[in-house]
């Protein structure tokens, strides 16, 4: 099984984008990260990485300092830190399972968030179901290290239907990637 | 652009490939990552509400009357016309799209979904329909869930038969002056129409004969709403008016249309009548009543007002015994709802909604109210009929 | 110059629809009626036709009771007994003209309103100005004699866009026939 | 059904025949049977508003500042992007339409629209766009409005190049990592980096030079809004950061980015910064930020609140004078409008906007609200740019 390492990816990937001084390396990696994304939620996490210190700023942001682990229907469920639309789980689907005749994207974009259960951040994998028209319920958006379109994976505005055989947006999910 | 097209596209099969590993459970592991999965329906089942968005809406969701959630949603574009497979296996779908959204070429179809994956199985292509939204009279299905009625209008009437079990269309029959179809079990079809009779329409193989009742209402004093409620155990529809006048018919060969009773005299009031200035409790809405076909009940929205109020909101909610002639409840209710739908179990739940896009599931026994549900939709409501 | 004839069209017409009772002749006045609606608009009343004393029961509903003939913006504008949508006067366009892009329904369904000022009726075309989204300024419902769809013309939930190259309804208008 | 389509089509012509004949205006005819027309709009006009519904709407409606009214609708179809040439004779809209509406083949054009008479002219195929509502820079024209920039991404990024004389796609280039379009006269265009930098497109016939600035700004620690302002006029453009820093960029082919400077200090108060728990005043909504071009005067939408509130509505809207770095204004305002924008002309009016589909008119120079306009949409607000 493939290990998840949090400091070759995850949240030092994304702002290694941002903080890098190589122009090309950069680019090239950010490309990567693109298309790489997709890959993210299917990599275990062990818990002694995932053991790690609380990494600031993001967890004392107000949605952390608030966040419950009790109810995936609610916008202030601690993995939506950075969702935008209505939440499947009220949709007849779940906290990663599509409703019925929608069609998960392959790729997402995500969130780091704080479980307030251990302290720790994790990795949350947004992924939008398709094919369906909007199911209007549960609708959030939460913006914690959400940022712009040349950040792509890390905007919550843009409809990640990419790959489905239809674009049309119905709801989206939350899918654990691991530690962060 | 290409080469990031092909990364991406080994993303794709990557993602594919590792959904087969099996998750590792052991101790050390809690922060597993999920895996992308969709879900699965039951059959339609009794205690389900199909609610239509708002105007304009693509879709309909789908509410369990018991927990007040949502458990998925069929895609019925705008202004389509959505019906139940007797049998619970499918969703058909009677749509209208162009090539261009708004532009373009026509195109009218059934759309046929698996009600389990509530997957498209397959459109079946047909001459045309009326395009408006909130009407349950429009597309209706045979009692063996074999034949489809589609009304057309274009704007001159007529009525698409299709063939649901060969999944194609058959034939229009013309029906100048008629509309509001309701099934009659081993004949074909009836539809109200303007001269104040029922219209029954005999289909036989490529031919049909088209029969009218006596006069029995006036289309354009006292008008009967098109929403007409159908049982099918019973073989009998319902008809209510704006002034509140009930009939029930017996459908068949020749239709026996009953005497109307008056749905105030059943409550001890005097009837109500079609001049303005007169206040008294009326009908209205777009969907203003709601049969609950194993009790014989029938459920009205109700408002005080003056005649020509027939689209007004629901003050409250009457239950009308229909073989007793009496008003046996009174509910009142919020929010002026404008649609209502009773469930077909003894739960005999009801939901109402609005111009507000929120719902309203209410206990016919008790009034009393199980669920509010925002963003519901506001649109017409369906449930699964007993077969 | 053609004149309208209110004993032989327009409200008479309308009532003959459901009172007659040769079954033939109704059904096929009914198909004439259908397709003879977008003809009404064009054929001027004269004054004596039009000055019939006010014939009721439409007379004395609550929308002609508390209309108006200044503001036809408003939704109770005296034309607007029967209107179902958004008004032309509210969206670029005006009583009888569609805004810039819109295309007019040559057929429509019609109401018969009082005009407080001098306590007539007259029969109102509302014609669909059709070809783009829906305005959304000014929503009305008015349904004074408004029916069912077995009497289409009087009734106003139908898209009325028949004969135009879109049916995309985008909002309605409300064109003065005649007297009623 | 045949007989009667005949018969329609017989009316179809009656009615364009009649509409020639002479209006009579003699006393004895009062009810005169009036004719159906079509308006004509006005070429863009420097106190317009282009609004757009909420999501999912099809529509951009047109308000006259002055009077608060509509004059009008340009059909911008779900998630497309509207842009007004800059010689007043077209509106663009780059959109993705399917097949069938939900499903089928995707299409993505640029529609073009006449500005006076809004008729559909012609379509322009390109090779895909963003999907994503709220954004101005997706879809940018040169300032003389013969090249339009529309922003790709599927998931790689890349910027199509259309030739809007010749009415055609010419070619894309890809931009991995930067998004955010500001055109650059004389030079093609320029767009935000996902490194900080400000990357430049210099388009040479079939070939470009791509160079970039130095960084400049951390993208994931202190964003800019994508909602980029440019002024034709002084070739300048307009960055607002999250925590309110706020630079110009003088455009070139190596633009001059300005020392950031905080629109917190220029009101006298601390600066603001990226840590949470500490409260400032920040910028926030989707179209935070309105530029007032022949002022120099940037009004943002303003609220109390934490770090990561980026997309909070406001409760006061800051007017800064850029050249003096200095505060000049602050307007309190209801409603948490997410959206702004401002009229280019001398009566610099705004317009507000937000989550209930509501607008709000204000005067910049009194802060007086002029107009209220239910449902005039929900989303991005555009105006005319002075050429």
């Amino acid at each position: 099984m493939i290990r998840f390492n949090p400091d070759a990816a995850g949240e030092k990937l994304l702002r290694r984008l941002a903080g890098g001084t190589s122009r090309r390396g950069i680019l090239s990696r950010l490309g990567a990260a693109l298309v790489a994304a997709p890959v993210f939620p299917l990599l275990p996490v062990s818990r002694a990485e995932a053991a790690k210190p609380d990494r600031s700023p993001e967890a004392k942001t107000a949605f952390a300092r608030s966040a419950q682990t009790k109810d995936d229907t609610k916008c202030d469920y601690w993995r939506y830190c950075a969702i935008d639309g209505s939440l499947c789980t009220c949709c007849g689907g779940g906290i990663h399972t599509c409703p019925a005749g929608s069609e998960p994207s392959p790729v997402s974009w995500v969130g780091s968030c704080i479980n307030p259960d251990d302290g720790k951040a994790y990795m949350i994998a947004y992924r939008d179901c398709c094919g369906k028209p909007t199911c209007g319920q549960c609708g959030c958006d939460n913006i914690d290290r959400e940022t712009q379109l040349y950040l792509p994976q890390l905007n919550n505005n843009i409809i990640w239907c990419f790959g489905t055989s239809s674009m049309e947006y119905h709801c989206s999910t939350a899918m654990m990637i691991g530690a962060a | 652009m290409t080469r990031l097209s092909m990364v991406a596209r080994v993303a794709l099969f990557a993602t594919a490939a590792v959904a087969f590993v099996a998750p590792v459970m052991a101790e050390n592991v809690i922060a597993e990552a999920e895996e992308a999965s969709v879900s699965t329906m039951e059959a339609p089942k009794a205690n389900w509400f199909y609610v239509r968005g708002g105007w304009g809406s693509a879709g309909s969701s789908i509410f369990d009357a018991g927990t007040g959630k949502m458990v998925g949603m069929v895609s019925t574009s705008r202004d389509s016309d959505l019906a139940i497979d007797p049998d619970g296996k499918f969703y058909y779908v009677a749509e209208t799209m162009w090539s261009k959204v708004n532009r373009g070429t026509r195109m009218d179809f059934v759309s046929v979904y698996d009600s389990k994956s509530l997957k498209l199985i397959t459109e079946i292509p047909t001459p045309g329909r009326l395009i408006v939204g909130g009407f349950t009279t429009n597309f209706v299905l045979s009692d063996d869930g074999k034949t489809a009625y589609d009304y057309n209008f274009d704007p001159a009437s007529s009525v698409n038969i299709i063939d649901m079990a060969k999944r194609k269309f058959v034939r229009a029959i013309e029906l100048p002056g008629c509309a509001s179809l309701i099934v009659n079990p081993g004949v074909g079809f009836s539809a109200l129409c303007a001269d104040g009779t029922l219209a029954t329409v005999a289909v036989k193989g490529a031919t049909q004969e088209i029969t009218r009742s006596a006069e029995f209402f006036d289309a354009a004093a006292d008008p009967i709403y098109s929403n007409v409620a159908y049982d099918r155990k019973k073989k009998m529809a319902v008809l209510l008016s704006y002034t509140g006048q009930v009939r029930t018919v017996a459908m068949g060969a020749a239709p026996v249309v009953s005497a109307p009773f008056s749905i105030q005299e059943a409550g001890g009031m005097r009837a109500a009548d079609v001049k303005p200035l007169d206040i008294a409790w009326y009908p209205g809405g777009m969907q203003p009543s709601a049969l609950h076909r194993p009790s014989g009940t029938l459920w009205v929205l109700m408002h005080k007002g003056e005649y020509w109020s027939h689209k007004e909101g629901a003050e409250e909610i009457w239950g009308l015994d229909l073989a007793a002639k009496k008003l046996i409840k009174r509910i009142p209710v919020k929010g002026h709802p404008r649609n209502i739908e009773i469930t077909q179990d003894d739960a005999a739940m009801i939901m109402v909604n609005g111009m507000e896009n929120n719902a309203t599931i209410i206990d016919s026994k008790t009034g009393e109210v199980k669920h509010e549900i925002e963003n519901a939709g506001g649109g017409l409501i369906s449930v699964v009929e007993p077969k």
